[in-house]
Order: C-alpha cells, then sequence, then structure tokens
C-alpha cells in the first residue's frame, strides 16, 4: 500500500515537473514556428512559406543570427482543418516556439489563434485573408502582410464601376470561406454605390468541381451582366470563363488573387485572355524580391509558388521585431512590429494596431498575351 | 424557350457524363454488390494516363487524330488494369466476408490511387487539350452546343448499346447474369466466377477511363482529386436509376443532371446539390428500388 | 367448435399474375390444419398474406383468440400479427445465424416484455428481473423442443434438424394461439420426421396452440392433421379430412395429372 | 521445385506492376518547358519492390487461409487466442486498473499536444461507438453520420453566439437536438434498405453541410464561428493547458459513461431486437419486432452521441466551419467501426485510437503519411475482414446452464 502511494507521488511530481518544465528549458535559440497545409490537395498553398521560412532563416544565422542567438525553425502541417491547426497550435506552443509564420488558410488561423494568444506569442500569416482576424479585435497577437478581403474587394468593385464603368454585375462564389467571403463585401460595395451606378444581377454560389457550368453560364447571359465579379480559386474560374468563351460571350470577368495563378493561365489558354485579376502589388522591381526568387531558384531549382512574397516579408518582419525588442517578450515585439519599418520583398512595412500590414496593398492584373500584367 | 433548350443541353452534358462513371459502378454492382469507391479513382487514372500519352506524342509531333485515338487506348489498357489489379488485391480476398469490409477496402483503394497520382504526378491542376475538332456542320449552332458535347451525348449512348449488347446476346453476358442472380448456383453449372467479375471490372473501368478522356477534354483541366467528386454523383445518378440497371444508371445521370441544370437555371445554384440530394431521396421513399431497379423483395 | 382463424375470399394478385384465388380456410380451436398442394400452388403466398408480410388485394381475414374478441388482421404489420398471437416458421429458415440459440428463442419473447431504452439503461430491478425470467422461460421451452444441449451454441452451427426445431421453438416463445409451419418437415430424415410428428401433437396437447401446416409429406400430413385444405394454381381445390382427401377426384387429379404430365 | 514455380509467380507479378504504374510513375511531362522526365530509377523500384511484396503477401493470405480452414474443421467452435484473452478476467481486470491508472495520469506526463490528439481520438472513440449502435448492432448502412455531429457542434456554437449559453447546458441539448434530427430524418428513410439507405443518409449529410454553408444567416457560413468558449469549471478561470486537460477528462468520463450505456443497451432486450434486425429483417417482425420502431431508436441513439461529440469538438477546437463535416469524416467514423470490428465496443476503441493517432504519428513520414494511410486500410480489410476484434456474444446464466454446472 505504501508502495501504491509513493508511485502516486512520484507520478504526481514527474507530472508537474513536465508541466512547467516544457517552456523554462527553452531558451537557447529562436524558434520560428512554420504552420500551414504541407500535405494533401491544399500544400501547393503552403510549402512556398517555408521555402521562404527556410530561406530567411539560413541568412539570418549566417549573419550570426537574432540577439546572438541561432533561429530554429519548427515546421507543422495543418492541412488547413481547423481541428488539426489546434492540434499542429499545442504542438508548437509545447516545443516553446517564440513566434509562428502562419497559418494559411483563414479558418485554421482562427481556431489556432486562441491558443497562441494565451501563450502570448505572436502569429503572423503571409495569406490569411479574412477581414475579422483585424479587424474583430479578438486576436491583438494576429499580424498579416496580405490586405484582406474587403480591400481586396473594394479594388474589384471600383475598378469595375470607375475604370471599365460597366453596370450590370453578376457576384459568383465558390461557396468556400474565402470566396464567398470575398463576394459578399463585393456585393455590399456594389450596393453601397447606389441602384444608379451599379446593379448585382445575380448573386450565386457555384458548386465546386462540378463538371460543367454551363447552366450558370447561361444564366449570366440571360441577366444581362455585362461583367462578373467572381470569388474563388482558379480551377473554377478558368471552366467558367472556358464555357462563357465558347459560348461566345464577351462578359468581363473580375477576379481575385486565387484566380492570379499561372496555372489559371495554363489552363484556360486563350480564353484567359482579357480577364482581370486582383493580386499583391507588383514587387517585381523590388531589389529584395528579387534577391528572394533568386534565392529561391538556387536552393530548389524552380520558381517559388503562392504567397511566397508575403511569407519571405513576414519572416523578415517578424525576426526583426524580436530584435529590435531586444527579447522574445510578448509585448515588446508587438510594439517592434508597430513602430519598426523594416525592409521587405513588399516595399518597407509596419504594422498597424489590428494588425494589416501598412504599405501592402492589391493592384489589379489582366491577362495579355499569356500573361498577367499590372493594369495602370 | 431558347433558355429552356439551353439548360436542356447543359442538362444533358452533366447527364452524359454522370452516366459514363455511372455505368460501371452499376456494372460493378449488380455483380458483387459493392458500392466501388475507388470507381471515380479509376476515370481520373484514365485521364491521367491520356494526358500523359498526349504530351508526349504532341511533342513527337504526331498527327492530333491519331494521338486521340492512341491515347484513348492508352487510358483504356491502363484503366482497365488498374481496376483489374484493385479487384484482385483488394476485393477478391475478402469475398465471403462481412458485407462491409470490402467497402471500407475500396475506400482505402481510393485513398491511396488519389496520393499515389498526388504524389507521383502533382497536386495542380493540369490543363488537358481539347482534342476534339470542331464539326463544320455545327457552327451555326455554335453558341448552343458544341462538338465536343455531341460527341459525349454519342458515346454515352454508343457504350449503352453496346454494354447491353454485350450482357443481353452473349455468352460472357449470360454468365455474368447469371453470377449476378446467384453466385453459387452460376458457379455450380460451370461458369467461371472469378472471370465473370475480372471481366466486369475490366469493362467497367474501360468505360470509366473513356469517360476520363471526354470529360477531361470538356473541362479543359484534371487533378488528381476530380474522381471523388464525380464518382460520389455518378454514385447517386446510379442509385437514382436503380442501381444493377444498365439504361437505370443512365437514365438516373441524365435526370440528375437535367434536375441540376434546371434548379441552377430557375432557382438558385446556391442550393443546387441540396435540391440534388433531396430529390433523390424523395424518389427513393417512392420508389425505394431506383427508377428502373426492379422491386428486389425477399423471397420468404 | 369456434375458428381461431378465418379467412374468406383472400386475393392475392402479383402484376397480373393472380397468385391467390378467392380463399376461404379456418382453423378451429385445438385443431391441426393442413394446407397441401404442388409446387407453386400458392400455399406461402397465402401464409405470407395472412402474416402481414403482403397485403392481399382482395378479401378478410379475422381471428379469433380464445377467450378474446373476434378481430379483422387485414392491414396489420407482421409484428402486430405476431402480438396478437400468431406465430410462423419459414421455408428456407431464417435463424438469427449470429445470435446464440438461446437468444433466439428470447428473441420470440420479445414482444412480450416491456423493457425500454431508459430500463436497459438503468437496469433496475424490474428490467432485471423480466430478463432473467425471459432466460429461464426460454430455456424451459428449449428443454420442451428438445434443443437444451445446443443452449450457447450459434444458431448457424446447429444440425439442420435442430435448426427446424429451433424455428419452431422461437414462435412458441411467441406465446400464440396458432402456429403457422411452412413445410417444417422439409429436408428431415424418417428419424427427424417422427419426432417432428411427436413434436406437432405434443404442443397441441400441452400447450392448446393450434396448428396450420404445409407440407409435402404425406405420410406426416395423413398422420397428424384433422383436417386438410388442398391448394391448386392458387386455387382451393378441396377440404376435408383425410380420408376425404385421399379419395377426392379433383386432389388426385392434381397431384397425379402433374405427375403424368412430367 | 515449388520455390522456383513461386519465383516465377513473383516475377510475373513484379512485371505486371512495372508495366501498370509505367505512364504514371514513369513519364512526367514538364508543361513549362515542354520536355519530359524518364524517372526510369522509379521503375526498377516497383519492380523490386512488388516482387517482395508478392512473396509476403501470397504467405499471409496462405496462413490467413489455413487459419480459416482450422476453424472450421475443429468440431467445436475455438475462441480465437484474443477472445480468450478478453473474456478471461485474470487478464481483463488487471489490464482495466492499468488502463485506468495511465488514463488518469496521462495528461500530467504528456505534452499539451499529446493531450490535444488523445482528447480527438477519444471524441472519435464516442462517435465510432455510437454509429457502431447504427452500422454495427442494427446493420443499418449510414453514410451521413456526420450530420448529427454537425447538429451538435452548431447547436452549442449557435446557442452560445446568440444567447450565450454554456457549454454544460448545450451538452445535453445538443444530444437532445441530434437526437430529434435523428428521429425527422430517419422516419421517411428507414424503410429503404442496405444501399439505398445508404446514398439517402449520404445525401441527408451532404444537405446539412450545404445548408450550414449556404444559410449564412443562419449559421454565418462558410467563414464559420470563432471563439467558441471551451467548457467552464464553475466559473474558475482556465489556462489553455488547464482546460485542454479538463476537456480530456470530460472525454474520458464520457467515453466511460458511452461504453456502460452502450454495453447494457446490447445485452438488453432493444439490443438483443438491433441484432437481430441485422441478422434477419423478414424473421425479425414474424418474431413481433416492430422493424420501424427498432431502427429508429437505433439511428437515434446513434445520432445523439454523435450530437455529444459535436459539442465537446465545438468547445475543444473553439472554432468550426461547414468544412470540417464533409463526407470524409463520415467515411472516417464508419472505418472506425468497421476496422475496429463491427458490434465490438473494445474494437472501436482500437479503430479510433489507430484511425486518428496513425496520421498524427505518421507526421514523421510527412507527404508519404495518406499513402500508407490508405495501404493500411487495404491491408488490414484484407487479412482481418471481421475487424482487429470481433464481437462476443454474452451467454446468459440460468437454473441448470451449463456455465454453472462446469465453469471453465
Amino acid at each position: 500500500m505504501r508502495h501504491r502511494i509513493s508511485v502516486v507521488a512520484l507520478t504526481a511530481m514527474v507530472g508537474v515537473f513536465l508541466l512547467f518544465g516544457g517552456t523554462a528549458l527553452a531558451g537557447d535559440t529562436i524558434k520560428l514556428g512554420v504552420a500551414g497545409p504541407h500535405s494533401g490537395d491544399l500544400a501547393s498553398y503552403g510549402i512556398p512559406t517555408v521555402h521562404a521560412a527556410e530561406l530567411v532563416v539560413k541568412d539570418i544565422n549566417a549573419k550570426g543570427g537574432v540577439l546572438g542567438k541561432k533561429v530554429e525553425l519548427l515546421v507543422e502541417d495543418d492541412v488547413c482543418k481547423p481541428e488539426v491547426a489546434t492540434n499542429t497550435a499545442t504542438k508548437l506552443v509545447g516545443e516553446g516556439v517564440n513566434v509562428v509564420l502562419g497559418h494559411i488558410c483563414s479558418g485554421a488561423t482562427k481556431a489556432a489563434l486562441g491558443i497562441y494568444k494565451e501563450a502570448k506569442i505572436v502569429v503572423m500569416s503571409p495569406s490569411a485573408t479574412n477581414p475579422s482576424l483585424t479587424q474583430s479585435g479578438e486576436y491583438p497577437n494576429f499580424f498579416r502582410t496580405i490586405a484582406s478581403d474587403d480591400a481586396q474587394a473594394k479594388l474589384e468593385v471600383d475598378f469595375a464601376l470607375n475604370t471599365l464603368k460597366v453596370k450590370k454585375i453578376a457576384v459568383l462564389h465558390d461557396k468556400g470561406d474565402y470566396g464567398k467571403g470575398l463576394a459578399e463585401y463585393a456585393k455590399k460595395f456594389l450596393e453601397a454605390a447606389g441602384p444608379d451606378k451599379a446593379e448585382v444581377v445575380l448573386f450565386e454560389g457555384i458548386t465546386p468541381g462540378a463538371v460543367d457550368y454551363s447552366a450558370i453560364v447561361q444564366k449570366i447571359k440571360r441577366k444581362g451582366a455585362e461583367a462578373v465579379i467572381f470569388g474563388g480559386y482558379h480551377p473554377e474560374a478558368s471552366k467558367i470563363v472556358t464555357q462563357m468563351r465558347k459560348k461566345k460571350m464577351k462578359t468581363i470577368f473580375i477576379s481575385d488573387d486565387g484566380v492570379k495563378d499561372d496555372t489559371f493561365i495554363k489552363v484556360a489558354k486563350k480564353y484567359a485572355e482579357g480577364v482581370y485579376a486582383t493580386g499583391p502589388k507588383d514587387v517585381s522591381k523590388n531589389p529584395l524580391a528579387i534577391k528572394a526568387r533568386e534565392e529561391h531558384k538556387k536552393a530548389y531549382g524552380s520558381d517559388p509558388g503562392a504567397f511566397y512574397d508575403n511569407a519571405y516579408a513576414a519572416a523578415l518582419a517578424l525576426l526583426n521585431a524580436i530584435q529590435k525588442a531586444g527579447s522574445t517578450d510578448y509585448d515588446a515585439i508587438v510594439k517592434a512590429l508597430r513602430t519598426n519599418l523594416v525592409d521587405t520583398p513588399l516595399g518597407k512595412i509596419k504594422f498597424d494596431k489590428r494588425g494589416d500590414a501598412i504599405g501592402v496593398g492589391f493592384a489589379m492584373y489582366q491577362v495579355k498575351d499569356g500573361k498577367y500584367v499590372e493594369v495602370k | 424557350m431558347d433558355y429552356f433548350l439551353e439548360l436542356f443541353l447543359g442538362g444533358l452534358t452533366r447527364g452524359s457524363i454522370y452516366a459514363l462513371i455511372a455505368l460501371g459502378y452499376t456494372m460493378v454492382y449488380g455483380i458483387i454488390e459493392l458500392i466501388n469507391f475507388a470507381h471515380g479513382e479509376i476515370y481520373m487514372i484514365g485521364a491521367f494516363t491520356a494526358l500523359i500519352v498526349i504530351s508526349v506524342l504532341t511533342m513527337l509531333g504526331w498527327n492530333q487524330l491519331a494521338i486521340l485515338a492512341i491515347a484513348t487506348l492508352a487510358a483504356i489498357v491502363w484503366s482497365s488494369a488498374y481496376g483489374f489489379t484493385a479487384e484482385k488485391v483488394a476485393y477478391k480476398p475478402l469475398r465471403g466476408a462481412p458485407r462491409l469490409s470490402p467497402l471500407i477496402s475500396a475506400i482505402g483503394v481510393s485513398l491511396f490511387l488519389q496520393n499515389y497520382v498526388l504524389l507521383a504526378q502533382t497536386s495542380d491542376f493540369l490543363p488537358f487539350p481539347n482534342l476534339i475538332p470542331d464539326f463544320k456542320f455545327l457552327e451555326p449552332y455554335e453558341g448552343i452546343v458544341r462538338s465536343t458535347e455531341i460527341v459525349i451525348y454519342v458515346v454515352t449512348a454508343a457504350v449503352l448499346v453496346i454494354l447491353t449488347v454485350l450482357i443481353k446476346f452473349t455468352k460472357l453476358g449470360k454468365a455474368m447474369r447469371a453470377t449476378a442472380q446467384d453466385r453459387d448456383m452460376a458457379m455450380l453449372v460451370g461458369v467461371n466466377v472469378d472471370r465473370v467479375i475480372s471481366f466486369t471490372f475490366i469493362v467497367g473501368s474501360a468505360t470509366a477511363a473513356l469517360g476520363g478522356v471526354l470529360i477531361a477534354s470538356h473541362i479543359g483541366q484534371i487533378n488528381f482529386y476530380i474522381g471523388f467528386i464525380a464518382g460520389i454523383k455518378a454514385f447517386v445518378a446510379a442509385v437514382l436509376g436503380g442501381i444493377g440497371s444498365m439504361p437505370g444508371a443512365v437514365l438516373g445521370s441524365l435526370v440528375l443532371g437535367w434536375t441540376e441544370s434546371f434548379f441552377t437555371g430557375y432557382i438558385s445554384s446556391d442550393y443546387e446539390d441540396v435540391f440534388a440530394f433531396l430529390f433523390l431521396v424523395l424518389i427513393l421513399i417512392f420508389r425505394p428500388s431506383g427508377i428502373l431497379g426492379r422491386a428486389n423483395t425477399d423471397k420468404v | 367448435m369456434e375458428s381461431v382463424l378465418d379467412i374468406k375470399q383472400l386475393t392475392m394478385d402479383f402484376g397480373g399474375l393472380r397468385a391467390l384465388d378467392h380463399i376461404d380456410l379456418d382453423v378451429k380451436a385445438g385443431e391441426i390444419a393442413a394446407l397441401i398442394g404442388p409446387n407453386g400452388a400458392g400455399k406461402t403466398t397465402f401464409f405470407n398474406c395472412v402474416t402481414g408480410i403482403y397485403k392481399p388485394t382482395e378479401g378478410d381475414m379475422f381471428i379469433c383468440p380464445p377467450g378474446k374478441k373476434r378481430e379483422r388482421i387485414n392491414g396489420l404489420k407482421p409484428n402486430q400479427v405476431t402480438e396478437k398471437g400468431m406465430a410462423r416458421t419459414f421455408q428456407n429458415i431464417r435463424l438469427f445465424q449470429n445470435m446464440t440459440v438461446l437468444e433466439n428463442v428470447m428473441m420470440g419473447r420479445h414482444c412480450r416484455m416491456r423493457a425500454g431504452i431508459p430500463g436497459a439503461i438503468l437496469r433496475n430491478r424490474a428490467t432485471r428481473e423480466e430478463e432473467q425470467r425471459v432466460v429461464e422461460e426460454s430455456y424451459a421451452i428449449l428443454k420442451k423442443i428438445g434443443l437444451a444441449e445446443f443452449v450457447n451454441e450459434f444458431a448457424k452451427n446447429l444440425p439442420y434438424g435442430a435448426q427446424r426445431r429451433l424455428e419452431i421453438a422461437r414462435a412458441m416463445a411467441t406465446e400464440p394461439f396458432l402456429l403457422l409451419l411452412d413445410e417444417p418437415a422439409a429436408g428431415m430424415n424418417n428419424q427427424e420426421t417422427k419426432e417432428l410428428d411427436e413434436l406437432i401433437l405434443r404442443i397441441r396437447s400441452e400447450e392448446k396452440i393450434s396448428i396450420l401446416l404445409i407440407e409435402h409429406d404425406m405420410k406426416l400430413v395423413m398422420s397428424l392433421s384433422d383436417r386438410i385444405f388442398v391448394m391448386d394454381y392458387g386455387r382451393k381445390i378441396a377440404q376435408g379430412t383425410p380420408e376425404e382427401i385421399k379419395n377426392n377426384p379433383a386432389v388426385i387429379k392434381a397431384y397425379l395429372g402433374e405427375d403424368i404430365d412430367a | 521445385m515449388n520455390t522456383i514455380k513461386e519465383l516465377k509467380k513473383s516475377f510475373l507479378i513484379a512485371l505486371w506492376f512495372m508495366f501498370l504504374t509505367f505512364p504514371i510513375m514513369v513519364i512526367k511531362v514538364n508543361t513549362v518547358e515542354q520536355t519530359i522526365d524518364w524517372r526510369w530509377n522509379r521503375l526498377a523500384m516497383v519492380g523490386i519492390f512488388s516482387f517482395f511484396a508478392s512473396w509476403i503477401w501470397r504467405y499471409l493470405l496462405q496462413r490467413k487461409e489455413m487459419g480459416q480452414k482450422r476453424a472450421e474443421e475443429s468440431e467445436t467452435p475455438t475462441l480465437t487466442f484474443q477472445q480468450r484473452v478478453l473474456q478471461n478476467p485474470k487478464f481483463t481486470r488487471p489490464a482495466l486498473v492499468v488502463i485506468c491508472i495511465f488514463a488518469a495520469i496521462f495528461p500530467f506526463y504528456f505534452s499539451m499536444y499529446q493531450v490535444n490528439i488523445m482528447t480527438t481520438a477519444l471524441i472519435y472513440v464516442i462517435l465510432g461507438l455510437g454509429l457502431n449502435i447504427v452500422v454495427g448492432l442494427a446493420g443499418l448502412l449510414d453514410l451521413g453520420y456526420v450530420a448529427f455531429y454537425a447538429v451538435g457542434a452548431y447547436s452549442y456554437a449557435l446557442l452560445n453566439v446568440h444567447f450565450g449559453m454554456g457549454f454544460w447546458a448545450c451538452l445535453p441539448i445538443g444530444a437532445g437536438l441530434a437526437m430529434l434530427f435523428g428521429i425527422v430524418l430517419g422516419f421517411p428513410v428507414l424503410r429503404l434498405r442496405g444501399d439505398y439507405l445508404a446514398i439517402v443518409t449520404l445525401g441527408f449529410g451532404e444537405i446539412i453541410r450545404l445548408i450550414l454553408e449556404n444559410w449564412n444567416e443562419f449559421s454565418f457560413g462558410p467563414s464559420g464561428i470563432a471563439n467558441i468558449p471551451r467548457p467552464g469549471f464553475f466559473g474558475i478561470k482556465m489556462s489553455i493547458h488547464q482546460s485542454l486537460i479538463y476537456i480530456y477528462f470530460i472525454m474520458v468520463a464520457m467515453v466511460i459513461f458511452t461504453i456502460f450505456v452502450v454495453r447494457r443497451l446490447q445485452d438488453s432486450r432493444i439490443g438483443r431486437a438491433w441484432i437481430a434486425l441485422r441478422e434477419d429483417e423478414v424473421a425479425c417482425q414474424a418474431t413481433g419486432i416492430d422493424k420501424t420502431k427498432t431502427k429508429l431508436s437505433a439511428f437515434a441513439l446513434g445520432a445523439t452521441w454523435a450530437g455529444m461529440g459535436g459539442v465537446v469538438f465545438a468547445a475543444k477546437t473553439t472554432f468550426i466551419n461547414p468544412a470540417s463535416f464533409t463526407i470524409w469524416e463520415s467515411i472516417m467514423i464508419l472505418c472506425i467501426v468497421v476496422l475496429g470490428g463491427m458490434g465490438s465496443i473494445v474494437g472501436v476503441i482500437f479503430g479510433a485510437g489507430i484511425l486518428i493517432l496513425l496520421p498524427e504519428y505518421l507526421r514523421a513520414f510527412s507527404e508519404y503519411r495518406m499513402l500508407m494511410f490508405a495501404a493500411a486500410l487495404v491491408l488490414m480489410m484484407v487479412f482481418r475482414p471481421h475487424g482487429i476484434i470481433s464481437a462476443v456474444r454474452r451467454t446468459y446464466q440460468f437454473e441448470g446452464s451449463p456455465e454453472k454446472k462446469a465453469s471453465s
């Protein structure tokens, strides 16, 4: 009997030790967590971020690290699923991470943020565009190097109404988190512009992955829409555009940065010509962006993928903030992020109170001769 | 009226596409009562094989019709091979096992093939060239119907006819029907049941491959995940028509296609799938064995 | 004597096919009646109509359990029919193969038990007692039928004759006043048939259960039955005592005519 | 002689697989630069791998068949080793004690991550046990089980958002609503048989998800509901780690409760009726069992557990959106039940453990993890078609029962 009690006591002691021991041990390196989808069908949105982080960290460590310590990468997969994201977050927190670069999808980010918030860890996403992430005030520890959906929708609507001067607009989305959110903002802005300026003739969600979109295309035609604003990703966009053009419809197609992807042009080919899409401001002239691109080509033998520049910028911003803050203290890092300008591939940026980057914006692109060209 | 016609044709296209996949589903089900979850993946493999062959031959500068023929043939050969192998590896050892075990095995095969293609090829969407030339006589009607669509209708109808003839009038077809009725009895009267089942998988997979090539060239893009979504829809269509019945599979597919098309056209595509599924539930409540399925009451 | 089962003008159509054509049939209390006829005459269809598996096209079906009011049973579901006190067995044995012999019999008692989901979860005293009572009663039935040795065996592992007897035991567990046996002797050897003969007589005398059986074994039918009904092509062609039936020209024609053709 | 034959067979199989995988494994078209990669080394790898794999495969299949034959030949049905172990109190009691102690101290020994994934696994244990009632016991193939899980999760999330209701108040409400949904949905469809039932339940599962996705005013649409509070403990403020441990213990308690209830149900009048229904519907009705009522009770009870699981899921993740309730989720839960062994409680627990923890621990294999998982599914089904652990029927005690006379 006495023996059993001692076992229990020992167990409890070890337990307590493990409970509090984890965080106390982390001190000899700066730990940068990277979370996002690294497997599954959305992997192509997550892996470029890992590459960006690897390159930035290699660079900084070569220069002596941050605050005299080496930076260590902790890469974890969240498959873009909220429930897996909480597993990932607890894993990273348990491993004593100092700052996190990620997550990629808005839903997964929201699910994980609570855990980081409690653990007082700053999170910076290169790609989560859901407006409430910064606008709700629920996530003081969240920052991002990408503009939010509403900014993007505003740009699309302004462009359609003021530059293209179209009036009858069909707003479509793919029923997804990203696409539908964007489409709703677009609708809101269109309605705000007043009935004499703009008319939403159609607002509908299409079924992603369907084999044929002719019914919705006919509907667009019947409603007499002059332009389509589409919220969603390129596979659906290319199917709709292709079917519209095959039916000899000249309806203008405006979409988002889920479509501003070279795959879209590759798939839709000649039908992609003339399609508008918003995307992060063209940074091809920025020296840091050129450098980041070259590094990637050298290290991985290919062009970087989605959100690479944003991720590169976020990694730089995070590590710079730690350096400027002089410690890994949460409040100090947040303050540093808000006050210090940092040079990134996206330009010189700092962050506003809500966590959005100042100086990062969207621009409108158009497909011309099989390439996305910025519309001035 | 034009609008109606357009929606009708759109529904016909969708329905024919579902039918090409549903036919294989229903054949396999008819023989071994297995919901072959991996059937959609066989279709995907067909499309990928065709794309690879097309790319290689295009680089060699072959003529378009030859490419089309060879790619289709290759898709059929390899899809059949995959269907055959999947049956031998994952379903045959499970004959006589509890009814749900082969279903789980099929889910495993489906997941395996998806990830196999993802790893061996790519997760990205790949452009699929449109192989079917524009027919001259269709030019006046271009806004309404395109040559690819016509080819899809024709091939679907032809496949249905060929399969029906195969099953009704050949010796093998007779053996298939016997196996479907009562496997043990068929074995007793000298039907080589293993061979019949293998053959069913091969024919079903070949149909799926044909669908793969046609659908991919209609849509213009493929990735490793297209099989799953199409497979579920085709499965629904097959059940709607009465699973196990070939004309039922085609009819069910067309009904599903039209339902979706008209619902989208006249009401809203937001609830397109909700409506499609509700329609399925309604039909099954009033006709528990599908539109053309035989009422399968237990012999008491 | 009172009829426990009274069928009037029962007709059943399958599509264009008339499987039963205005059948009249009755079973008196305490009687063993037999329904015979060549294959495909519609005997099992008749059973299926009476037990609620098929909905007859026309006709009335009445039951009159001993000591209770006469009642029309058209449109009742099979389980309701069983609850009213008619239990049946099947031509092709339909046991619960992966349940034990005892459980098969306990299933028969299901409709006489009350325990619901809360009872099952809480396992209060009433439920426990009911459960134990049912176990004991079921075992008693098995002993009576002569299956006690198999009690914890899976039903599928039983020899053929024993499976047939188990079906009877399960039917008896529902406390019927009338047993409908569909070819109980099919596939049995002489010894087993003899035992069955005794069993059926015992069920009648000890349990006061009336019996209606379908059977092809003429020896068994003639020795057991008080009255016999003969069907051919969905029609009733004769009824009477075994002696009357033996000498009925229509019956002889139905049976022999078939033989000559073959 | 035999070996040469085997060699030849394996060689042919290897050739076949090399042919089979040739286009997809070997040829990779680079569409940007219009070049072809011929990855011949892969072909060799496939050949070598399938040569040896086929050898092992045949050996294992042979062993499995021999085992089956032995079981058939022996007169008395012998219990398998594993069944004997599971029924022997000398083994099960200490094992239970060990498991209990382990479960109790687990969160203090292991990291927050481990606790978190273990909690997820426990949620799937109760989902599996719930579906086990429907599929394993009553034999109703339900491919839309996730709908009830979603109902539970959304009832907590929405009640919280609109009325500020807490976890403990919502747990019974979520379970009750799911049960209600089970009854309402079950009523029209339960007369369908087998695979028709499967497809209709699949349809219902999708309908619920699509409604959640489209009806923004009600469900907040695809962007989901965030900041769902974790369960409270008498108003004490807890850190996330503490509350994760708290949820873990809630789940342990719920699993124990579920096992308790399911065990009692399956050994009761109603449980026997479910099994009988699975065995033979017609005979079932003929023995006086109300088919509709029995099916409905199984369906509704299964749904209740899914609802409970959903509430905990929402509380644990703190964020839900319709993407968490796809048909894949239903399929996973079905896999847990079938893989574990239909109708067996221990089996379902094992199944959930394997299917939920395996992908987490396979993280080490990064991109190959789902491929290995899929292969594992097929292999387990081929070599253990009845599941990991097969159900054992209870024996009863009564006057003159053989067990009483000579207990062994």
